[in-house]
C-alpha cells in the first residue's frame, strides 16, 4: 500500500450510489453490511438501501441485540457476527479431485477461486485481522494459494468507527479504532456524508472516477474527532505490555479449571474470530472408491476430533487444555508464529459466546497486568515477534504420482514401499521429512521417509486407521500420490565430528534410518555412532535382517531390547532406557537422535541428559501431530511451533517444557 | 541377534559410589559361578537361597501368565542383580531365572550374605543401598512397560 | 460408545473388488420408523448401493426375511419390551457390526420421558385394559442392552451422515461422523447464532452435530435431536438459561428426543424432572 | 424372522384354511396376521399389531402446544406433517388464531410434499411388486430399472418439498402455532417448479401404468369416509362425510365414531357409533370428492374409467394413490407460481386454556387429534386417532369376505394374495399403535 496523495473528498449521503456504481465499474460485486436473521451480517449488496440504515447493535457478553440508532446513518454499528474471513478463507474449499483408472492414480488441485469483489465497510479492527490472516497463511513452506488468489482480488473500502460496542477493545490491542493500514480507500461518515480518502493507488483510482468536490476542514476535523470519542469510550481494558510473557507463563494457572466449567467447547469463539484460520479436511468419494474429493472446512481446537491423532490418541482431551490452547494462542504463541498478536479486539468472542464467557476478564485473572512473568516454559521462537514484510510468495502444492515398486512386510502390520520416481523435488528429500500419500477416497496422512534412494524413496507404513491400511494394502506396481517432501530433517551436519547417538521406539526406527544411511555415507566425519532401539515384541521389529547386518559392523554399535517376549527370544527384555542408562560414554561429546512413542522419548531424553547428552544436542521427531503437512490447518500446534513448518524434528533445548507436556 | 554394547561389558560391576573396602568385602564373599545357556537358575516359588551380580550373559526373568504361557518380563544383564529375594525373610523366588546364554555370575549365598551384613553395618547399608537401587531401576522399567501397555490398548 | 467401526476387514482393500458383499440387515424395535425410511430417502443412491450390499432383512422394504448371520445390522428404535430384550441380545450373536440409527436407538428416544413417569399410571392413563399391554418401565437404548459397534445420531438420522456411512462401508475406509458441536455446521453455513441475537433457547452448543444445523437456519432453536456431544456442558448451558430471561422453563428444553441420554438427563433431574411429572403425580393420587 | 415369504401355519386344502403371517412385510411398522377357515366358514380374520406401545397421549401432557407439534411428529417417520398439521390447525382453532392466507398455502404444500412422498413410495416400493411378482422393488428393479426410478425421482420431489418447507424430509422443524418459524423467500419456493413439472409428468405416467395392471377382483360394499371440503380436494380442512349419507363437523368425530381395544392388537380399533366398521384413505377421498380434484388429476381419473372399481375394489387404491400423486403435483405447480412470501413468518399468540380438535387427511386417511389445553396453555389431555387403527376393523372385515376367494390355492399363493390384499390399504402399523382416548373413567 501506498500513501495517499490524492486530497480526501466528501460524497453527500444522498449519492453513496455513485460508490457503488464506481465499484461495479471496476468488475466487482459488492460485500457489505446489511440486516438479517436480526444482525447486521456481511453479505452481497446491489443497492446502496441495503445498508444497515438507521440501526444500531448493542453487545454484551453473550448478547446481540439489533435496535434503533435513532439516526440517519449506515454504518452506526460496531462489528457483528459475520467476519471478513467468510470471504477470504471461506468455509468450505475444495482442495483436490483423485482418480484412480488404468494409468494408475491421478491427483489434481482444484483450482482457486478468486471473484472479484470490493469489501465495504472494513473497520480498523478487521483490516488487521486480514494482515494477520495474510500472514498466518503464508507462513507455511507454500502458503495458501486460494487464500492469496482471493486477497489479491479484493479490494478494501475502510469505515472509521463512529460508535464503539461494550465488547469493544481495539485499543488495547492497537488495532484500531482509527483506520492504519491495509486499506484501499478510507472513508469516515458524517451525518449528511462521507469523506473519502485514497490508501492506495487502487483506491485512487475509484477516487478519481468519484470525482468529488474535496472535503472541508472541518469534515475532516469532524471525522477525526469522531474517532478520538471511540477511542475515549473504550479506554484501555486489557494493558497488553508483557502479556504475552506472562500468559506463556500461566499454564498452570487454576483459573484455567474455573473457565473450563463455563465453557460449552463450542467453537463459537474461533469460528467469528477473524482471525482464527484452522481447518480440517473431509474426503468423499464414489461408491467405489474409484474417484474421491478432498475439501477443508472451519474447524477449530474445540472441538475433540481437531486433538485426535493416529491410534485415537488425543493431545487435548480435556476442555480446560482446548480453552488454554485458545487463549494462550491468540495471545502469546501466535507472536513466536507469526510475529503478532493473534487478537484484534473485535470482541466478536466475547458477545457470541453462549455463555457470556469474556476473554478480557479471563486475561485480567490469567496474566495480571504489573505481575513478574514466571520462568518462560520455553524459548521464543520462531518469528520471536517478528512479522514478516513482504509477505512471502505463495507456490501451489504439487502432486506427484509415484508407482510401486517391492512391497516389504517388516511386520504383522507394517510395510515398507519401495517408491519409484524420477520427480527431482521428492529425490531431493532430506533425512527425517515426510510426505503427505493420497489415495482416492482416503484422508491423507503424513509418512515420513525411511529410504531416500537415487531413483526413489521408501516409505514404512504402520496399518493405523483406514487411510494407512489402504496404503499397507498397496500392491507392486499400484500407484499413490505423493505431496512434499516437507518439514525441517535431522541436523546431521550438526553432529559431525561428534558421537552419534539414536535412540528408536518402534516404528519410530523409520525416519531415523535415512539419519543412519546418511551417517554411514560419511563414515570418518563422524565419532562412535550407538544405536538403540526398543520394540513391543520380537515380532515388532523393523528392518531385521539390516539392523543384524549394521550390529555385525566394527564401526557402530546396536542394541536392542524389547517390551515383552515369549521364551523363544534370547534378546534383552525391558525399556530401551535401560540400554544406556549405565553406559559411561561421555555424553557432552555426543549429538542425539530420537523418535518413538512420547514416553519412550521423555525417559530416554532423561537419561540422555543424565550421561550429558545436551538439550540442544538432543533432536527428537514429533510427526505424529501433523494433518496437512503444509502449516495451514493449525492441527499440529505444539507450543508455539507448528510441527510440520517449524518441525518435525526440534531439539529439546527449542521445546522446553512443551516436550511431552500434557494437554498442550 | 546383534550383540550387546559394549560398554556395558566394560562397566565396574560393583557401584563406583561403593567404598573399595566394601567392594573388596563383597568380592571375597562372593563365588564366581557359570551357567551355561539354559540353566534355571531360580524357580518361580521356591527358595531363593542366593543374590546374584551378572558378569557377563543374561538371565531371564519369566513368569507365567494366564493362559499358562511362559512371558519373559524383563532380562538381568551385565551389571545386573538377580535374586534379591534372598535378602527377604521368606526368601521365595518370585520370578523364575533361566540363564539364556552362557552365563558367569558373582554369587552372594543368602546365609553368608546375611550373617556378614548381621557383622558389619557399613557393609549392610552399602549392600541395602546397592540393592534398592537396582530394584528402583526395575520398578522405573516396569513402570514404563505399564504405560506402554495402556497406550496400546487405546490403537486400533 | 460413538465411535465408527472398522469397515468389514474384506472392504480393506482400497480396490471396489471385493471378495463377498456384505449382508445388511434393517430391523426395528420401538421407533416411528422414520429412521429406516431415511435409508429409502436416499434416492439417487439406493440402487447403486443395493448393488453393493446384500439387504437380507428389511421388513419395511423387502418380504426376503433372514434372521442372519449379518456383517452390518442397523437397529431402528428403543427396547421397551421383554420380547426385544431377548430379540436383541439375539441379534447381536448373529451380527458382526452393530449399528444403531436413530434417537430412540441411542438414546431411547421421546418415549424414554415415560421413564420419569410411574409405569403403571402411564399404562392406566393410556390402556383402559393395560393387560393386554405389554411394555418395559424404562424405554432404553440399544446399547444398554448390547454391545454397539457405530451410532447414527438423529430423530431422524441424516440422509447425509448415512450416505457417508454406506460409502465408508463399501470402500473400506472409516465414516466421518463428526462429534462436535452444532455451532460449527451452523457458523459454517453463516447462520446468526440465535441464541445470541435473539435470545431464543438453543441446545446447539451442547448438540452433537450431523444435522446441518437446520432448527436455527429455520429460526429456532436447537432442540437436541442428535443427542449430547463430547464433553456436553449441558449444567453450564442451563445455568446460564435459566440466568438470562432467554427460556423461562429450562427443563423442557433438555426433556426432548434424547432427554434419556447421560448429560441431558442429569440436566432434566437438576432442573426438578420433565414437564407433565406434577400431572404424573397429580394422577397417580386419584388412580 | 423367516428365511421365507410368509410363513408359519399349516397349509389349506379345499374349505380348511390357516394362515399365519407373522411379520407382515412392506408396511410400516410390526403387525401380524391370522386368518383361520373352517369348512369354508371364516372363524379368525385378525390384523394384529404388536408394535411397542410409546404412550403418546401420556407424553404429551404438561407439553405447549409448539412442543406438541414435534412431540407427535414421531408417532410416524412416513406421515409426520399429517400429525403436525393436524396439531397446529386443532391449536389455531381451539385458540382463535388467524392464519395469513399465504401460511395456508405454504401448509398446503407441504401437505402435498408429504402426499407425494408417501405416495410414491407405497405405489412404487411397497405395492407395485405383487402386481408384478417381485419380493421388493430392489429385485423388481433388476427388470424394471426405469419405473423404480421414476417412482424415487417422484418421491425425491415430495421430499424436496417438505425440506425446503418444512427443514427435512422426515420430522420438519418448522411449522410452529401461528405460521412457521421462518419466512419462506419467494426465490426458495421457485426453486420446486422445475420438479414439480417433471414430477407431475411421472405422476401422469404412473396413472398409466398402473391402470394396466390386473388386480385380483373383489368387490365388496365398504362403508367409505373422508374429509370434504367445499372449495378444495380434502387435505388440511373439511367435514367429515361418508357413502352413507354422515355429514359432521370434524370436531364432531367423536359423536360418529367410537374406539374399542382388543386383546390382539396394541392399536384401538375405532368403528361407527352403529358398531359397523369404515374404511379411510385414497380410495375413500376419490369416490367422496372426486368433483374437488385438480382439473388435471380429474381428467386423468376420467381417462381411466375405473371410479366405480375403486370404490368397490381395496385392490385398486393403487390407482387412486395414482391419481393422488397428479392431484398433489398439479396442486402443488399451483401453489409455487401464486406464493407471496408473508410479511412475518407466524401470527403472535398468546397461550391459555382451549379445547382443540381438528381433523385432517393423511395420506392414509382422516387423522382426529383433541387436546384440551390448562390454564397455563398446557396439555391436560390429549387423544389422537390415526388412520389405521380406523381402518383395522375394515380391513379385517373385507379379510374375512376375501378369504373364501383363495381357498383354492395352494397356501403360497393364497398367503400371497391376502398379504397384498392388506398392503393395499397402506397400513401404517407405528401409527396404529397405541392410539387411545385419555380417558381417566375407564381406568378399572
Amino acid at each position: 500500500m501506498t500513501s495517499p496523495r490524492a486530497q480526501p473528498g466528501f460524497l453527500p449521503r444522498a449519492e453513496f450510489g455513485r460508490l457503488f456504481a464506481a465499484l461495479e465499474a471496476d468488475g466487482r460485486r459488492i460485500i457489505g453490511p446489511t440486516v438479517a436473521e436480526e444482525a447486521i451480517v456481511y453479505d452481497e449488496l446491489h443497492d446502496p438501501a441495503q445498508l444497515p440504515v438507521g440501526m444500531t447493535v448493542e453487545t454484551a457478553p453473550g448478547a446481540y441485540r439489533l435496535v434503533p440508532s435513532g439516526r440517519d446513518r449506515a454504518f452506526d454499528y460496531a462489528v457483528g457476527p459475520t467476519s471478513w474471513k467468510r470471504f477470504t478463507h471461506p468455509p468450505l474449499v475444495p482442495l483436490t479431485v483423485s482418480r484412480r483408472d488404468g494409468a494408475g492414480v491421478d491427483v489434481q488441485a482444484t483450482a482457486p477461486s478468486a471473484p472479484r469483489l470490493a469489501f465495504l465497510g472494513v473497520r480498523a479492527c478487521e483490516l488487521q485481522a486480514l494482515a494477520i490472516q495474510d500472514r498466518a497463511m503464508r507462513a507455511g513452506p507454500l502458503g495458501d494459494v486460494d487464500h492469496a488468489a482471493r486477497r489479491d482480488a479484493s479490494l478494501v473500502v475502510a469505515m472509521e468507527c463512529a460508535v464503539a460496542a461494550e465488547t469493544c477493545f481495539c485499543t488495547s490491542m492497537g488495532t484500531g479504532p482509527e483506520v492504519a493500514s491495509g486499506a484501499d480507500l478510507v472513508l469516515s461518515e458524517l451525518d449528511d456524508g462521507f469523506v473519502v480518502r485514497a490508501a492506495s493507488h487502487a483506491g485512487e483510482a475509484i477516487l478519481g472516477q468519484l470525482g468529488l468536490a474535496p472535503a472541508a476542514a472541518e469534515q475532516t476535523n469532524a471525522a477525526a474527532e469522531q474517532a478520538r470519542e471511540v477511542r475515549r469510550t473504550m479506554g484501555d481494558p486489557v494493558p497488553t505490555v508483557g502479556l504475552p510473557e506472562r500468559l506463556r507463563a500461566s499454564l498452570d494457572h487454576p483459573r484455567w479449571d474455573v473457565v473450563a466449567e463455563r465453557c460449552l467447547a463450542c467453537a463459537n469463539c474461533t469460528l467469528v474470530c477473524p482471525t482464527c484460520f484452522c481447518t480440517s479436511v473431509s474426503v468423499a468419494s464414489d461408491l467405489d472408491g474409484v474417484t474421491g474429493t478432498t475439501e477443508r472446512s472451519w474447524d477449530s481446537c474445540f472441538s475433540l476430533g481437531f486433538g485426535r491423532v493416529a491410534g485415537d490418541a488425543n493431545f487435548r482431551p480435556k476442555v480446560k487444555d482446548r480453552y488454554r490452547q485458545w487463549l494462550t494462542h491468540k495471545f502469546s504463541t501466535w507472536w513466536d508464529q507469526f510475529g503478532s498478536s493473534g487478537c484484534v479486539g473485535c470482541g466478536r468472542c466475547i458477545a457470541w459466546c453462549p455463555v457470556g464467557i469474556d476473554i478480557r476478564e479471563e486475561l485480567l485473572v490469567i496474566a495480571p497486568p504489573g505481575v513478574e512473568p514466571g520462568p518462560a516454559p520455553w524459548p521464543a521462537a520462531p518469528m520471536g515477534g517478528r512479522a514478516p514484510d513482504p509477505l512471502p510468495a505463495v507456490l501451489p502444492a504439487r502432486h506427484v504420482t509415484v508407482r510401486v515398486g517391492d512391497v516389504v512386510h517388516e511386520t504383522a502390520d507394517t510395510v515398507s514401499l519401495s517408491l519409484a520416481t524420477d520427480d527431482r523435488t521428492l529425490l531431493g528429500a532430506q533425512p527425517g521429512q515426510f510426505v503427505m500419500a493420497e489415495l482416492p477416497a482416503f484422508a491423507i496422512p503424513p509418512i515420513s521417509i525411511s529410504r531416500i534412494r537415487p531413483d526413489g524413496l521408501d516409505l514404512t507404513i504402520r496399518s493405523a486407521g483406514a487411510a494407512t491400511a489402504a496404503l499397507v494394502a498397496l500392491h507392486a506396481r499400484d500407484t499413490l500420490s505423493l505431496r512434499g517432501p516437507y518439514g525441517r530433517g535431522w541436523p546431521v551436519g550438526e553432529a559431525a565430528g561428534r558421537d552419534v547417538v539414536i535412540v528408536a521406539g518402534g516404528i519410530g526406527l523409520a525416519p531415523l534410518r535415512p539419519l543412519v544411511d546418511a551417517v554411514l555415507a560419511d563414515r570418518p566425519r563422524f565419532g562412535a555412532v550407538r544405536m538403540f532401539l526398543g520394540a513391543r515384541t520380537p515380532r515388532d521389529r523393523l528392518f531385521v535382517a539390516e539392523m543384524n547386518a549394521l550390529a555385525g559392523r566394527a564401526d557402530l554399535e546396536v542394541s536392542e531390547i524389547v517390551d515383552r517376549a515369549g521364551p523363544e527370544w534370547l534378546g534383552r527384555v525391558g525399556v530401551v532406557t535401560q540400554l544406556f542408562d549405565r553406559a559411561t560414554w561421555d555424553g557432552s561429546r555426543a549429538t542425539a537422535f530420537m523418535c518413538g512413542p512420547e514416553r519412550m522419548m521423555q525417559a530416554a531424553a532423561a537419561v540422555l541428559a543424565r550421561n550429558g547428552v545436551a538439550p540442544d544436542r538432543t533432536w527428537v521427531t514429533l510427526e505424529r501431530n501433523m494433518a496437512c503437512g503444509v502449516g495451514t490447518c493449525g492441527h499440529c500446534q505444539v507450543g508455539p511451533f507448528f510441527v510440520c513448518r517449524d518441525g518435525p524434528v526440534f531439539s529439546l533445548a527449542e521445546l522446553g517444557s512443551a516436550f511431552g507436556r500434557e494437554g498442550l | 541377534m546383534p550383540r550387546d554394547s559394549r560398554e556395558s561389558a566394560t562397566v565396574g560391576w560393583l557401584p563406583s559410589s561403593m567404598a573399595p573396602a566394601v567392594a573388596a568385602r563383597l568380592v571375597e564373599l562372593g563365588e564366581s559361578r557359570s551357567f551355561p545357556a539354559g540353566t534355571v537358575v531360580i524357580r518361580e516359588g521356591g527358595p531363593c537361597d542366593s543374590l546374584g551380580l551378572i558378569t557377563r550373559g543374561r538371565i531371564a526373568l519369566r513368569m507365567q501368565v494366564p493362559g499358562g504361557a511362559d512371558r519373559t518380563l524383563i532380562t538381568a544383564d551385565e551389571g545386573d542383580l538377580y535374586g534379591w529375594s534372598a535378602l527377604l525373610s521368606d526368601a521365595t523366588a518370585t520370578a523364575s531365572g533361566v540363564a539364556v546364554v552362557d552365563t558367569q555370575a558373582l554369587v552372594f549365598e543368602r546365609g553368608r550374605l546375611l550373617d556378614a551384613m548381621a557383622a558389619d553395618c557399613a557393609l549392610a547399608s552399602a549392600i541395602q543401598a546397592w540393592v534398592l537401587a537396582a530394584v528402583a531401576r526395575r520398578l522405573q522399567a516396569t513402570r514404563l512397560q505399564l504405560l506402554d501397555l495402556y497406550r496400546s490398548g487405546l490403537e486400533p | 460408545m460413538a465411535g465408527p467401526p472398522p469397515a468389514p476387514t474384506p472392504h480393506h482393500a482400497p480396490r471396489a473388488a471385493t471378495p463377498r458383499r456384505p449382508r445388511i440387515g434393517v430391523v426395528k424395535f420401538a421407533s416411528c420408523d422414520g429412521c429406516q425410511l431415511t435409508l429409502l430417502d436416499l434416492e439417487d443412491e439406493l440402487l447403486a448401493i443395493a448393488e453393493r450390499v446384500d439387504v437380507v432383512e428389511f421388513a419395511e422394504a423387502t418380504s426376503h426375511r433372514s434372521s442372519g448371520p449379518f456383517d452390518v445390522l442397523f437397529v431402528e428404535g428403543s427396547i421397551s419390551t421383554a420380547e426385544q430384550a431377548v430379540e436383541i441380545a439375539r441379534l447381536r450373536t448373529v451380527t458382526r457390526h452393530l449399528v444403531t440409527i436413530g434417537a430412540c436407538a441411542t438414546a431411547g428416544g421421546i418415549q424414554a420421558i415415560r421413564n420419569w413417569f410411574d409405569h403403571e399410571e402411564v399404562r392406566q392413563t393410556v390402556y383402559p385394559e393395560p393387560a393386554f399391554v405389554d411394555s418395559l418401565a424404562l424405554s432404553r437404548p440399544v446399547a444398554d442392552f448390547v454391545a454397539v459397534d457405530a451410532e447414527l445420531r438423529g430423530c431422524p438420522i441424516s440422509p447425509g451422515q448415512l450416505r457417508e456411512f454406506l460409502v465408508a462401508l463399501v470402500t473400506g475406509r472409516r465414516p466421518q461422523l463428526p462429534d462436535e458441536a452444532v455451532c460449527l455446521e451452523c457458523k459454517r453455513r453463516g447462520v446468526v447464532c440465535v441464541a445470541v441475537a435473539r435470545g431464543i433457547a438453543c441446545l446447539g452448543p451442547v448438540t452433537r452435530t450431523g444435522c446441518g444445523a437446520i432448527c436455527p437456519a429455520y429460526g429456532r432453536g436447537c432442540y437436541g435431536c442428535f443427542g449430547p456431544r463430547e464433553s456436553a456442558n449441558t449444567a453450564s448451558l442451563a445455568e446460564w438459561f435459566g440466568a438470562t430471561t432467554a427460556a423461562p422453563d429450562v427443563a423442557r428444553l433438555f426433556a426432548g428426543f434424547t432427554a434419556w441420554s447421560g448429560p441431558n438427563r442429569t440436566a432434566i433431574d437438576a432442573l426438578g424432572g420433565p414437564p407433565g411429572q406434577r400431572e404424573a403425580e397429580g394422577r397417580s393420587g386419584d388412580a | 424372522m423367516h428365511d421365507a415369504i410368509g410363513t408359519g401355519g399349516t397349509g389349506g386344502t379345499g374349505n380348511n384354511l390357516e394362515i399365519d403371517v407373522a411379520g407382515l412385510t412392506r408396511v410400516e411398522g410390526e403387525g401380524s396376521l391370522r386368518l383361520l377357515v373352517r369348512d369354508g366358514v371364516v372363524q379368525e380374520a385378525r390384523l394384529e399389531i404388536f408394535e411397542a406401545p410409546r404412550y403418546f397421549e401420556r407424553l404429551v401432557v404438561g407439553r405447549t402446544p409448539d412442543e406438541v407439534i414435534d412431540i407427535v411428529a414421531r408417532i410416524c417417520g412416513i406421515c409426520p406433517v399429517a400429525y403436525q398439521m393436524t396439531a397446529v390447525h386443532a391449536f389455531e382453532h381451539g385458540l382463535g388464531i388467524p392464519i395469513d392466507p399465504q401460511i395456508r398455502a405454504l401448509r398446503r404444500l407441504l401437505y402435498c410434499g408429504e402426499w407425494i412422498e408417501s405416495h410414491a413410495l407405497h405405489v412404487f416400493l411397497l405395492h407395485l411388486p405383487d402386481f408384478l411378482g417381485y419380493p421388493s422393488a430392489l429385485d423388481m428393479a433388476k427388470n424394471h430399472r426405469a419405473w423404480v426410478e421414476a417412482g424415487l425421482a417422484l418421491k425425491k420431489v415430495g421430499n424436496q418439498i417438505v425440506e425446503l418447507v418444512g427443514g427435512r424430509a422426515i420430522h420438519p422443524v418448522s411449522v410452529r402455532v401461528g405460521g412457521f418459524s421462518r419466512v419462506l423467500r419467494r426465490s426458495e419456493v421457485e426453486r420446486l417448479a422445475g420438479p414439480l413439472t417433471s414430477a407431475l409428468r411421472i405422476a401422469l405416467d404412473t396413472v398409466d401404468l398402473v391402470t394396466g395392471l390386473e388386480p385380483p377382483s373383489f368387490d365388496r360394499t365398504a362403508r367409505l369416509v373422508a374429509l370434504r371440503h367445499p372449495s378444495e380436494y380434502p387435505m388440511n380442512e373439511g367435514r367429515i362425510v361418508s357413502t352413507d349419507g354422515l355429514d359432521v363437523a370434524a370436531g364432531d368425530w367423536p359423536s360418529a365414531f367410537e374406539e374399542s381395544q382388543v386383546a390382539w392388537s396394541h392399536a384401538l380399533q375405532a368403528r361407527g357409533r352403529d358398531g359397523n366398521p369404515y374404511l379411510l384413505g385414497p380410495s375413500a377421498r376419490i369416490t367422496l370428492a372426486a368433483d374437488q380434484l385438480h382439473p388435471i388429476a380429474a381428467a386423468s381419473l376420467a381417462s381411466t374409467g375405473r371410479a366405480a372399481a375403486i370404490r368397490s375394489n381395496p385392490y385398486w387404491s393403487i390407482l387412486a394413490r395414482a391419481i393422488e400423486l397428479v392431484d398433489a403435483t398439479a396442486e402443488a405447480i399451483d401453489l409455487v407460481e401464486a406464493y407471496r412470501a408473508p410479511d412475518r413468518p407466524s401470527t403472535p399468540w398468546q397461550p391459555g386454556p382451549a379445547r382443540a380438535s381438528w381433523a385432517t387427511e393423511a395420506p392414509r386417511g382422516l387423522i382426529f387429534h383433541d387436546y384440551r389445553l390448562d390454564e397455563e396453555g398446557h396439555v391436560a389431555e390429549a387423544r389422537i386417532v390415526p388412520p389405521t387403527s380406523q381402518n383395522q376393523a375394515a380391513i379385517e372385515a373385507d379379510l374375512a369376505a376375501f378369504a373364501p376367494r383363495v381357498l383354492a390355492l395352494p397356501r403360497e399363493q393364497a398367503t400371497h394374495r391376502i398379504e397384498q390384499l392388506i398392503r393395499s390399504y397402506d397400513p401404517c402399523i407405528s401409527c396404529a399403535t397405541h392410539f387411545l382416548r385419555l380417558d381417566l373413567e375407564t381406568v378399572p
